[in-house]
């Protein structure tokens, strides 16, 4: 681990305080990671200094904002090496694969083709290509999820053998059980069974370090907010995939020209991004990178991994604890588990008494949770201000929440 | 906040709730879901000839505020009217449950049984 | 004039600033807002001490994020007199129309409807509505727009005789011509047409006082970026209508269950809220209502239409300078112009080194511009931190243009 | 910043422009959209035996920024190959109008001839 943690706490205004006279223990990163003082700053220095509208304006204010929003969009793409002219700035992942859903889907899905989705999607990257399968009458097919928590990778070339799968979408890292999924090799099968690829990069890109030329993917989407910025998400395609795309949202800055009956679009990404953008929050996430690519992505993977084992070898004293999913060294930041004695609303709200914060619920991963058995779920996760002792005050809650519930 | 939450007379229905299970020929047969956590109610309920609630059952695997609720939500509403049932809201169900204070997220897993209980009145209305 | 400009333009702290050693002058607010101190301080204060995902944590700091986006909410809906469950949290206004084309378009429209638009539309305003025309083989109609630069309310009820017009959609005040347009009358003779009814609100939500009810028309959006708050647009619906539409975008949050191959959705407004929205922003939104509705609505358009009283007044001394659209009391703070000696770019680009910030160009209004003969206007635009002497700053500046340009 | 944007030789070129007007027979004739403002330049050319351009004439209504450019353009290029035009970068349209500093809004109007006549050759090289 090659940065310093305690650093890295105060950096993050919000651990100045407590919560029921406690420590913020926050273990809910993986839903939306808190803000860094450089970020905040950012959004600050923008709107106390260089803020007007992008990309039409001549005046002094309005340069200085576009420069630093154009600057913004450099830096992203260097994050997961890419161009510039490759990344649309969206809301968030869900937007971005909704894009991808009405403007590659309505363009290319006809009835009887088969997409290929994961049984272990966020709602984000399930919903939108279970729809557009329900509209178009297309088929909808499962990569399955082992017992262990992995993607069945043997079940992927059956799926695509007679040709009709047009697309296969799939997560980087699972937002409940924390697997990093094969994601070069769902890729490689995918293109040569010559399906178009999709990742859902939302809990990969603040985790691992992303290179999109080595994944080989098509299109790939993530959130800032998940990365210690404000609420920006970045759809990354490759630049002759964006071109081949018809617009998804109309309006202004998209254009080229508009008359009154027809219209001309603009280049990509401008194409995609209709009406005023999120400019200092996009300036924003600018800087998280810079703050991210200051500790190191790989620095980043190997703290969360470590927090993980500590955990996992912690829990496994509590027998009322039964964790989702693979092993540490398999996985991101992000550690499920349901209780004997416990329903998670339980677990969560006894553990808010200690200041510990997890979620409960399904995650917006339903099938998933049905896959295996459970409703609902209790979830931990990690991020780059966490350390060992906020693993000990979750357990230490946790084994309260065995003393008060368990009979 | 939530401290009073898990106080004993709460804790004692969450183990043992009453009226847990289904009753058979129910006037009511209502499943409600939690969108927040997929949790799922299933109550039954019997009307007796004046229209008021004779006797209502519940199934579900629940957190400890819906299971409590649910428990005393049984016995709270036996002898009421669909029109008491339907005026009932939050503050009917917080004293219910020994004056407790809910904190937001909490509210709604509080609140299920009445509402699978209003939803299932409704459904009753709209078939008779 | 009921507010001290003065100290509101203390409020913003962007206004300590120098463009090229003059006074920052902006004229600019029509394409986006400055934001007061109130608004940024809300901003630092949600990402310093209350961050949290919103809507599925049962922790304080995911409670009191929730209670405080939802406040918002209410806040909005006072603000325009609706009810919190009519409002949608969207990016912008560009997406809160872009919705509406495809989630009641997508339902509504069918070959042979009419569309009713006008020719003062931005073309957020348009351009969804024409490609939504174009891939249903619907007709797109256009209410003209007078020499004066008013709608020409007598062609609307030809456009709706037969029947066929579906939808009327129109802005409540131009970004060009300044007009404030008789919308009650637009959604009364639609509405008796049985027509569906879509306001733009994009420049009128931040100048003058809105009530849903008394316009009485099915939809409205507007953008928060335009009055002062960071960049999170809102849709208003009634309540029926939203019932009764589609959902736009999947994903979290909007869902009320998931399954495999199907899918059950939220309530309204959540069932267009896909993924996670932005929080801070959506809240320090709120914090942009308490400040307008503290200066008072009526009190802000009052001021700015004695602004554009005293500039119509003063650039009638250039002749160089000829001015579109109709007289101060018809329009909101808006004054675009062209100049017999000059480009729009050159006007722009001079007065930028007197630190007069004005916009050159179509303003996203083409159709509207080549209406007028003009291809690129110049436009100055107040809010409630100009003031008389930022229109004398402008006045001179112009009267360089002419000294500069002019042979 | 734009200071220097508004000097003696850039404002003659602005109202005295050479080559304004529309060639006959033009070997290239090709319209530019500059998005931003929508303003457009109209451009007709013809090329030599050796494949070099001879004559360039534009028209449109612009700024001061890009008719200066045009107007320049029109001579600066005469004699020039294909792959010349097609080389020339933002800094020889700069250096071209003297050095002058273009902020970043005035790129788009200082490039737009040398666009429109890139696009026109890539016109001509796909049409032969
Ligand atoms: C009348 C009008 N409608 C719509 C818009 C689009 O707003 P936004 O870019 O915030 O989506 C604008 C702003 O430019 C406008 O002036
Ligand atoms: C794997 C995964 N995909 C997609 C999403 C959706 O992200 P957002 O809500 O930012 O659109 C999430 C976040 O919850 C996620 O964990």
């Amino acid at each position: 681990m090659s940065f310093d943690v305690s650093q890295v706490k105060r950096d993050f205004p919000i651990f100045q305080r407590e919560i029921h006279g406690k420590r913020l223990v926050f273990l809910d990163s993986a839903a939306s990671a808190q803000k860094p003082q450089p970020v905040i700053d950012a959004l600050v220095r923008v709107y106390s200094q260089s803020y007007a509208n992008v990309h039409r304006g001549i005046y002094t204010l309005a340069e200085e904002a576009t420069a630093e929003y154009e600057q913004a969009r450099e830096k992203v793409a260097r994050f997961i090496n890419a161009s510039a002219n490759e990344i649309v700035n969206v809301r968030n992942t869900t937007e971005g694969l909704n894009l991808l859903a009405y403007s590659w889907g309505e363009a290319n899905i006809e009835a009887g083709d088969r997409i290929v989705v994961t049984e272990m999607e966020h709602h984000a990257n399930l919903v939108p290509w279970q729809q557009l399968a329900l509209r178009k009458h297309a088929e909808l097919a499962f990569i399955p999820v082992t017992d262990e928590g992995e993607l069945d990778l043997a079940a992927l070339p059956p799926l695509l053998a007679d040709g009709k799968a047009k697309l296969v979408a799939c997560t980087m890292a699972s937002n409940v059980l924390g697997t990093i999924t094969p994601i070069k090799d769902v890729v490689r099968i995918a293109r040569e069974a010559g399906a178009v690829t999709v990742v859902d990069a939302a809990q990969a890109a603040p985790h691992i370090a992303i290179d999109v030329k080595e994944i080989g993917a098509d299109f790939l989407a993530f959130s800032g907010h998940k990365m210690c910025s404000p609420n920006v998400g970045i759809l990354w395609g490759r630049h002759e995939m964006l071109e081949s795309l018809p617009p998804f949202l109309f309006g202004g800055d998209m254009i080229r020209s508009v008359r009154k009956y027809d219209s001309c679009w603009n280049d990509v990404p401008y194409k995609f991004e209709a009406g005023t953008p999120s400019i200092a929050e996009a300036i924003a996430l600018g800087a998280a990178v810079d703050y991210l690519t200051a500790l190191g992505m790989d620095a980043i993977h190997e703290h969360e991994v470590q927090l993980v084992q500590y955990t996992m070898e912690q829990l496994a004293d509590i027998p009322e604890v039964h964790i989702l999913g693979p092993s540490a060294e398999r996985r991101g930041g992000v550690v499920s588990f349901w209780m004997d004695c416990a329903h998670p609303h339980d677990i969560a709200s006894i553990l808010d008494e200690e200041g510990v914060c997890v979620r409960a619920g399904h995650h917006c991963a339903q099938p998933l949770h049905t896959r295996f058995g459970v409703q609902a779920t209790a979830r931990a996760s990690f991020y780059v201000y966490n350390d060992e002792a906020d693993v000990d005050a979750l357990v230490a809650a946790l084994r309260r929440v065995v003393k008060l519930l368990k009979r | 906040m939530n401290g009073d939450l898990y106080r004993e007379q709460l804790l004692d229905h969450y183990h043992n709730p009453e009226n847990f299970g289904v009753l058979e020929d129910p006037d009511i047969d209502i499943t409600q879901e939690n969108a927040t956590c997929g949790d799922t109610i299933h109550l039954t309920a019997k009307l007796d000839d004046e229209g008021r609630i004779s006797k209502v059952m519940f199934e579900g695997h629940g957190c400890v505020v819906s299971t409590a609720s649910a428990s005393m939500f049984t016995t709270e509403v036996l002898g009421k009217t669909p029109a008491e049932i339907e005026a009932m809201q939050l503050p009917d169900i917080q004293q219910m449950l020994g004056g407790v204070t809910l904190s937001m997220g909490r509210v709604k897993c509080a609140m299920l049984p009445l509402e699978a209980m209003k939803k299932g009145l409704q459904k009753l209305a709209k078939s008779a």
